[in-house]
């Protein structure tokens, strides 16, 4: 049998699937056994109250979903006092999602969610429902790099930052969170895209472009991972896409040490718990003896000469 | 299946009619379960009704709650999010789920091309239904189109509390007037209004409704599916102090909770608040709901 | 019955699909009738012989696929002697596309290739199979400026600057070509991603990278063509996905005046003509008189307060 | 369809088998057809033969042509490339394309669910065959595994031709070694070489064909399927000077020749050099073809 415990860092997870933040929330014990997750997330805290984005919120694409929700929620008071009891209800490590519009807060914010229970915290610099120019600090190395230093600053706790794959360079961005501190690296949010609806002629989103997700983002994310985990050490937590446990083993094999799911769980709420049944069974047919094995495992020592590949069989 | 390189769904798939279903939490209420389709029939030019197969957790569901679709393909693309449908009818004794549906788009196209045997995967009872109060004995029952689909199970509901009704369904047409029949059999006094004969106007269904009010016979009332006969019955509410609920529709994704796609507005105390149509409603307070 | 003409500056089209350079070639007359096309298009034609990447050049993914050809070819020399006249077979307008590796060269390749029979230059600086950091000039500003400014000092044809979606600022980078002297701003090549094979564990791709093309990168595409509509007055040509009418439709509404057909063709090679009869269909259906009318109508003046968005009806 | 609103795909769609194949150019030799599967049965463990209608164009496949299959998906996701098989046997009288197919990945395995009636989209005939020169008279086929499926309609070739063939067939047990039946019938002389029964070693391969050589029985080689055989055979043409053919592969994306996907390396007069198995091959000539 498998073991399928992994760590990010000091933090450390019964298996490598976790929810991926906004869309998870408790009230997914209504049809899942949360206890059975490796870690659990909360939908992005911020400061005050937000209201999001004005409705529609989703628009369906091929291979996936557009979502413009913008945020909302009751703002970090109401979060510490209503909603970390519900979450700690539950076994799996907490993980703490936060943002905030200035450097300085972020800092005043990492600090103000580091209080027991919470076990990690995810910084997120990178939604593009806020910011439709496309995701916040996280599209400069330098504003991703001061945001981290001030995280880093107040809080002890583990620190995820999560990415943003609408950054041109992806890869000098990871890096500057790496030097600032980061203790790992999500990659990545949603994708700013669009659809307009040939019907109405109108943008199908009410804010008219949104982040997408599902398995159309799939190959670009997992081009991410790869690129980052070759040049930074800290681990990486491989997001976007997963529908089934081979997407699992495929970012694990492109350098992540674990994944979240969320996408998947809209199209079946079984889905993080099926993924990792199937992700057992998966390794348990190959025999792996320790699903962490797979992180950075892809074989990529690949024959750079154009006439003997094209000699080669198939 | 033999040497399966380079695939890009291996495992068992957590799509479509995939049989990703096993009990992940035998405690919860809801589940993602795969049906089997019984029937699948048009009653009308635009409406079809379906019957299948239910487990324990879904016939417990409750009027105006509803499921959420795992819809087969209409064409050659596929579905990537769920459609919510409201329960038309629960029946216990057979162990089925009714749903009486509008085909409009590619998800309820695609579901009208259902035959019986085939699998539909489908997640719920979600949200929160109807619900009478103990001193509620006579209420009124207003819908128009889809909202006749869902206001469908209160018939289930007044029968099993021994509560009367008048059931307004208006229409375009007489074919159109869906659910008159599970009214019927539950004892309502069903009104049948139609474009077409012109009964459906307002001011025609007022009066019947206020007539029932200077009888005494409206300790409540339900509405969906029409943002007129909504308003109607928000103002009469207001006006004789009638308490009422009315079921609400957004487009969604989750269904549970989680992704604050399907808010809508709702006025509480003179302030503005966004509210989830999947798991603070479908139903809701009438007096708090907006018009749409 | 609906004009489907387009124009793209001056440049002129019986309709508005054209193909995407890479994905056709004057070979594709053994199974459509070429001349019922808006324009003709070349592959990318570099100064030398170029062997291209290593196989396995293609990959397939959710919703498309990957490819990394690396821009193979015998040479501008044996374009011009052996492959023009091919092309120039065929009725519709020809672009060349061309490439290279220095600025300067650019220009004396738009120099070359200005010669009669050739109609537009489209001008690849884009392609993230050459270079796997995901794009050559049109990654910067000021790169694409220079380029640019050097190509329209070099010919009087049009000249369509192809951009990459793999740029954090493609908005920025558009207004440089336009300020630079484009004529039209093709959006937008592949987007740089990866697939590993959980069997082999290998990259599925000899190149290990590769360009995603197909209805997975439509909703990005689409976004980069509305946002770059707003910020530039220069024509668009939507590039990404288009599998159906409706998609040039949709393309069209966020701003396209014409549009480029690739991984379709390889799904279904009549692709092509069968969009463009659909589209006719699809205009008549609607009445609409000009298909040109429809580019950049989207009606996009959405309620912005959120409480008033989420009272309104479905 | 109804208000097909929203819709991501609502034309006509130009997905797997949808109906996108009205003769686009009439003049042009290859078309996008949608056949209709007659049979679909396995053969044995691993392949399955499949036979479907043809029209005109198609049947003017010769062989070692290919045509590009739109598998349907064998699971919960898409197929989103096509996949190249070669022609089987060309049915001139009732009008039929055969194709033998191991069922190794999801193409194959997708199209192993075709059943009778379905209908089946596919491209073709493409790419350069096999041929005969005029003073070849006497020949030998060599092949092994799945190249037994693309060698078969040599046997077509030449019982048109009126020449005469020693055909090899390699395979691991003597239920692979498919297509001796046609060969038989087209009088060739069919030697069955296996594993099993330990024929199938080079050397006895190659005293078999040197033997055919000694008695003047071998104006040319056609061989496909297998590397060693490939190389056994090449290594006998340059050593005898005789011609051959052999029959390659490569992963594709158009099957016509733009996109430059299915590269191979040949050697032509000492030159390293790149052609398209689709188009320059997929049957090459053997000297300049490197083993793999
Ligand atoms: C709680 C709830 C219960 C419902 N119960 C029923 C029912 O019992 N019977 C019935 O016929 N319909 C019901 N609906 C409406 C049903 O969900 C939509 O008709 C369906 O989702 C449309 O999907 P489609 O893909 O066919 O249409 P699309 O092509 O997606 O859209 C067609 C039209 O339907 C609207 N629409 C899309 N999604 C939704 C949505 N989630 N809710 C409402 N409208 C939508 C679109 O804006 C558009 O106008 C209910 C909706 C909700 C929210
Ligand atoms: C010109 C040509 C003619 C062919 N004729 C036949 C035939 O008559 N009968 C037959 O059984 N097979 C034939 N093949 C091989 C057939 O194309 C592959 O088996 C098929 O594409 C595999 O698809 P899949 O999705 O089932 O496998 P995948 O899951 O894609 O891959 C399974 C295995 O097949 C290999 N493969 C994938 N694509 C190709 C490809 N295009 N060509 C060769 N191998 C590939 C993969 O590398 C892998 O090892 C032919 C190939 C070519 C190029
Ligand atoms: C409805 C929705 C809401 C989201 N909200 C947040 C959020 O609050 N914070 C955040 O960091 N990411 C948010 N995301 C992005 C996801 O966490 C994740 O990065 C993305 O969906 C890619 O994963 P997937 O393809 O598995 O969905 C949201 C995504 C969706 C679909
Ligand atoms: C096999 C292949 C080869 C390509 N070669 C080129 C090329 O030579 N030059 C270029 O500018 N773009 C090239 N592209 C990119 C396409 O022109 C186009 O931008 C991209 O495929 C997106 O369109 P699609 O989704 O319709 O395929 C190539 C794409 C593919 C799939
Ligand atoms: S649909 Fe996700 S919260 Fe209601
Ligand atoms: S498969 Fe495209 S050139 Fe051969």
């Amino acid at each position: 049998m498998v073991d399928l415990s992994v760590k990010i860092g000091d933090f450390e997870m019964a298996n490598p699937v976790m929810p991926a933040s906004g869309t998870f929330s408790p009230e997914m014990a209504q049809v899942i056994d949360i206890n059975r997750l490796g870690a659990t997330m909360t939908k992005t805290v911020s400061r005050e109250l937000r209201d999001g984005n004005p409705p529609p919120r989703v628009a369906e694409v091929e291979c996936g979903m557009i979502n413009c929700i913008g945020l909302p929620g009751k703002g970090i008071d109401y979060f510490l006092t209503e909603l970390m009891p519900e979450y700690l209800q539950f076994s799996p490590p907490l993980i703490v999602s936060v943002t905030s519009t200035t450097e300085a807060d972020f800092a005043a914010m990492a600090r103000d969610v580091t209080v027991p229970g919470v076990k990690a915290l995810e910084i997120n610099i990178s939604c593009p429902t806020r910011d439709p120019n496309g995701g916040n600090f996280a599209l400069h190395a330098e504003h991703t790099a001061e945001t981290v230093r001030g995280v880093r600053a107040a809080t002890d706790l583990p620190i995820f930052v999560k990415l943003s794959p609408n950054a041109g360079d992806v890869v000098g961005i990871a890096r500057a969170a790496e030097e600032a501190g980061a203790d790992a690296l999500t990659v990545a949010n949603t994708i700013l895209s669009m659809r307009i609806d040939t019907h109405s002629f109108k943008p199908s989103l009410g804010f008219k472009t949104g982040g997408m997700s599902g398995p159309a983002v799939k190959p670009i994310i997992m081009r991410m991972v790869y690129q980052i985990s070759k040049a930074v050490s800290i681990p990486i937590i491989g997001c976007g896409g997963i529908v089934k446990a081979e997407d699992v083993v495929e970012y694990m094999l492109a350098g992540a040490s674990a994944v979240q799911i969320g996408y998947a769980s809209f199209r079946n709420p079984t889905a993080m718990i099926s993924i990792i049944g199937d992700l057992e069974e998966w390794c348990d047919r190959r025999g792996i003896a320790r699903v962490s094995d797979l992180t950075g495992a892809v074989q990529d020592d690949m024959e750079t000469d154009t006439y003997i590949a094209a000699a080669a069989g198939i | 299946m033999t040497g399966m390189a380079n695939t890009v769904f291996s495992s068992r798939a957590h799509i479509v009619g995939g049989d990703n279903t096993a009990d992940h939490a035998p405690k919860a209420p809801v589940e993602e379960a795969l049906t089997t389709v019984l029937a699948n029939d048009w009653i009308n030019d635009e409406y079809k009704h379906l019957v299948v197969t239910a487990s324990p957790k879904s016939l417990a569901a409750r009027p105006g709650q509803f499921f959420h679709w795992l819809c087969p393909s209409p064409d050659e693309g596929d579905l990537w999010l769920r459609r919510p449908q409201s329960i038309y009818r629960v029946d216990r004794e057979r162990e089925r789920l009714e749903f009486l549906y509008k085909c409009v788009g590619r998800g309820t196209n695609g579901a009208a091309t259902l035959k019986p045997d085939d699998k539909f995967n489908m997640v719920g009872p979600l949200g929160v239904g109807f619900s009478l109060q103990p001193d509620w004995k006579d209420v009124i029952v207003l819908g128009r189109g889809v909202g006749l689909a869902t206001l469908a199970p209160i018939s289930q509901m007044i029968a099993e509390n021994n509560v009367s009704a008048t059931v307004i369904l208006s229409a375009r047409s007489p074919e159109l007037a869906m659910s008159g029949d599970l009214f019927e059999k539950a004892g309502a006094d069903v009104v049948t209004v139609t474009d077409t004969d012109g009964t459906s106007a307002v001011e025609n269904v007022e009066s019947i409704i206020e007539d029932r009010v200077a009888h005494g016979r409206a300790d409540a009332f339900f509405t969906c599916g029409s943002n007129r006969l909504f308003m109607l019955m928000k103002r009469l509410g207001t006006k004789h102090g009638i308490p009422g609920q009315v079921a609400m529709e957004q487009i969604m994704a989750c269904g549970l909770g989680p992704c604050y796609v399907c808010v809508r507005t709702f006025v509480i105390g003179g302030e503005k608040t966004l509210k989830r149509v999947c798991i603070d409603g479908p139903v809701f307070d009438m007096q708090e709901a907006m018009g749409w």
